[in-house]
């Protein structure tokens, strides 16, 4: 069983290589919140395995943890961004007021 | 009846590990944002569930399955949650046009509907967008492609001013 | 020999990652890479055993780093401007140094050696005597909260005027709108409300948040967790909640009076715990007088002081994003 | 095997060096606060992986588990409350850098010099 937990954390791992080299290149910004998200997903398996992996399994309120904050990062980008839009428009309008 | 158990939790982990594995691949390989978004989404629900799944039946009865099917929940909810948060702010963002296209045709606009419900943001954040769009484009791609973009911002220019000043109107209804 | 491959995979990419941070021009990427590094820190720290610190930098570096520097960019600029200046001073003092540590290194022990001097000092007490003088089976939370109780006072400290010190640089007073149209700029733009699918799922997910806060609080004597870990979690649900209702909304949720109170209430009630043990003839945060029974006066003494910490840090945190998105658009 | 070891060290070592350069070289703030971020956590990995005893676990105690080895608790609780206390910083050092481009207009350190020499 040890080698079946070792074998999902090591394919979980290499997504995570994958999501950090999509994080790293991505050409728009999206594409690095969209490695970031699914970098946080990828963090809750690998914890989830390697509690088991440990034979430690009472460890799993790490990754709830994880599952349940990971995405207020997300939810900051969009508000980052709508609001930056509406700045910029703004700044325009005072731009042409002028 | 282990055997059982760890055969099926075995055979759920490794295909998981699959789904997952595929899933960075998608988002590595794909050609442009929304496309990498579809695989990474799908499989952030798939591949975890199996693995969820494969933990569970090794819990025995204890706490821990129960934690498991809480992550597993949560991941449910707010891993579309974010997919769809993600979606919008680049939909917003015009990320679209942002993006190379393989075939070199004419890509879509973004829709107005958005236009309406949310004016604004829209229209200035097109603007923005297509201004990078061209930087972006004119870096990478073929020599052919500039000249179009750059076309393509002289229309959004003139489009601009019009589509900003219904947005006003829109907004103040609002208020 | 799992420990070296994960490392490998783990360590190898943070380096990665922060040469990337280190490389891009665009603030909001080494935000954005900022919370892929702080992830794979707090899976290195899972991989090594440390499971409360792994835990305290999940939340903090998930939920509440990446959204403090984002209400930070938007309040300054996005992009960094430096000129392309001559490096080779900077580069050759970092160098050096990194030269002179890795040198040191070859000295160190393995990874994992265990008799290595760390391990000889004063740990293997902290581990033997923690079943039989307090009791709890969380030997981190036993050493944070009562061996060293004197160094996390410091801490709670250390936060409280850094708290302070935000407060007083941004202000607890509204800056002044020129016009009711800037106002309804903060309307439209501080708030997710529009958007129906976060809305529900993020308000639904905000109690959930904090419950699993107050477990993490109560069960940190039992299994990983503590007052700073609830804190950070607490904090964050509610930083959830402002950013999906806005934030006239948030400090309704939570006034500003209060979550200010909390911190002060926080930091009072750890101290007063040292007071009250001189006061019944111990020294200064000896719990064992607090009951008739050492032991059980000891987790008397815990379970107050972690409550202590925890109010504090959930106060700290929901002030200071409270103080950012105050300062709003300009 | 011997180097391999000490991986973790030559890692804290290398971030160490990305963190003082990324402090030194840019002039942008939130940049070398970034850059400081970085450092602080190498310095977290210095000593959490001093914990790690070689079959070890978590230092949290298994009713009915005899002869378990334990991971060192102590540099364990001096990070723990370093990465609170880290944070809290940074809200500060971010706050101070919000007043800084209110009353400057910039957050570029040279730009900020020379604005001052103007004076």
């Amino acid at each position: 069983m040890e080698w079946i937990y070792f074998g999902t954390s090591i394919a979980i791992l290499v997504t995570m290589v994958l999501a950090v080299v999509r994080g790293l290149i991505g050409p728009t910004i999206f594409d690095r919140v969209l490695a970031v998200n699914m970098f946080g997903t990828k963090t809750v398996l690998f914890l989830a395995v390697i509690s088991f992996l440990s034979g430690r399994p009472d460890f799993l309120d790490l990754a709830l943890a994880y599952a349940l904050i990971n995405f207020i990062g997300v939810f900051a980008v969009l508000l980052f961004f709508q609001s930056r839009g509406v700045r910029r428009e703004a700044e325009a309008e005072r731009e042409a007021n002028k | 009846m282990d055997l059982v158990l760890d055969i099926a939790s075995a055979v759920l982990l490794l295909t998981g590990g699959f789904f997952v594995f595929v899933g960075g691949f998608g988002v590595m390989r794909m050609p442009e944002f929304f496309t990498r978004m579809h695989a990474a989404s799908l499989t952030d629900t798939g591949g975890a569930a199996l693995i969820l799944l494969g933990l569970m039946l090794q819990g025995g009865l204890t706490l821990v399955p129960l934690k498991l099917a809480a992550i597993f929940l949560f991941l449910f909810l707010t891993s579309p949650t974010a997919s769809y948060a993600l979606a919008n702010a680049a939909l917003l963002s015009g990320v679209k046009t942002a993006c190379r296209n393989e075939t070199g045709s004419p890509l879509p606009e973004n829709q107005p509907d958005n236009a309406t419900s949310r004016p604004a943001t829209v229209s200035r954040a097109k603007a923005s967008a297509g201004k990078t769009a061209a930087k972006k484009v004119s870096r990478k791609a073929a020599p052919a492609k500039p000249a179009k973009t750059a076309a393509k911002k002289a229309v959004k220019k003139a489009a601009r001013k019009p589509a900003k000043k219904t947005a006003k109107k829109t907004a103040r209804k609002k208020s | 020999m799992m420990t070296i491959v994960f490392s490998l995979f783990l360590l190898t990419m943070l380096v990665i990652v922060a040469v990337a941070i280190l490389r891009t021009d665009n603030l909001f990427t080494a935000v954005m890479l900022s919370g892929i590094f702080s992830l794979i820190m707090a899976a290195n720290f899972f991989i090594l055993d440390a499971a409360d610190v792994a835990l305290t930098e999940a939340v903090i570096g998930a939920g509440i780093s990446t959204v403090l520097f984002l209400s930070a960019l938007a309040l300054t600029a996005e992009h960094d401007r430096s000129p392309p200046v001559g490096t080779w001073v900077p580069l050759l003092t970092s160098s050096a140094l990194g030269g002179v540590i890795i040198f040191a290194t070859f000295q160190a022990p393995r990874l994992g050696d265990p008799n290595a001097i760390v391990h000889q000092h004063v740990a293997p007490w902290y581990l033997e005597k923690t079943p039989e003088l307090i009791d709890v089976p969380n030997v981190v939370t036993a050493v944070l909260a009562s061996f060293r109780g004197y160094d996390t006072l410091g801490e709670v400290f250390v936060v409280f005027i850094a708290c302070i010190g935000v407060m007083s640089l941004l202000g607890r007073v509204r800056p002044r709108r020129e016009s009711i149209e800037e106002d309804e700029f903060d309307k439209r733009t501080d708030n997710l409300r529009h958007h129906l699918i976060p809305r529900v799922v993020g308000k639904m997910l905000v109690p959930f948040i904090v419950l699993f806060g107050l477990y993490v609080q109560f069960h940190g004597d039992f299994g990983p967790g503590g007052g700073f870990q609830a804190g950070a979690l607490i904090a964050a649900g509610v930083i959830l909640y402002s950013l999906v209702e806005g934030g006239p909304r948030g400090r309704e949720l939570v006034p500003e009076w209060f979550s200010s109170m909390l911190v002060a209430l926080g930091a009072f009630t750890y101290a007063s715990v040292g007071v009250a043990s001189m006061a019944m003839g111990g020294r200064f945060l000896d719990y064992s007088v607090l009951s008739h029974d050492p032991i059980h006066g000891q987790h008397m003494g815990i379970l107050i002081i972690e409550a202590g910490v925890g109010m504090t840090v959930a106060g700290v945190m929901i002030t200071i994003f409270h103080a950012f998105s105050r300062r709003g658009i300009r | 095997m011997e180097l391999l070891g000490l991986y973790n060290y030559f890692v804290f070592a290398v971030l160490l060096m990305i963190g003082l350069y990324c402090i030194l070289a840019r002039t942008n703030i939130i940049k070398s606060l970034i850059g400081l971020t970085i450092f602080q956590s190498a310095v977290f990995l210095l000593y959490i992986s001093m914990d790690k005893i070689d079959g070890g676990t978590a230092p949290i105690i298994q009713e009915g588990v005899e002869n378990q080895v334990f991971a060192n608790p102590l540099p364990q609780v001096l990070i723990l409350t370093a990465i609170v206390v880290g944070i809290s910083t940074t809200a500060l050092a971010l706050a101070v850098t919000v007043r800084i481009k209110e009353a400057y207009g910039t957050i570029e350190e040279d730009k900020i010099q020379e604005m001052d020499r103007e004076l």
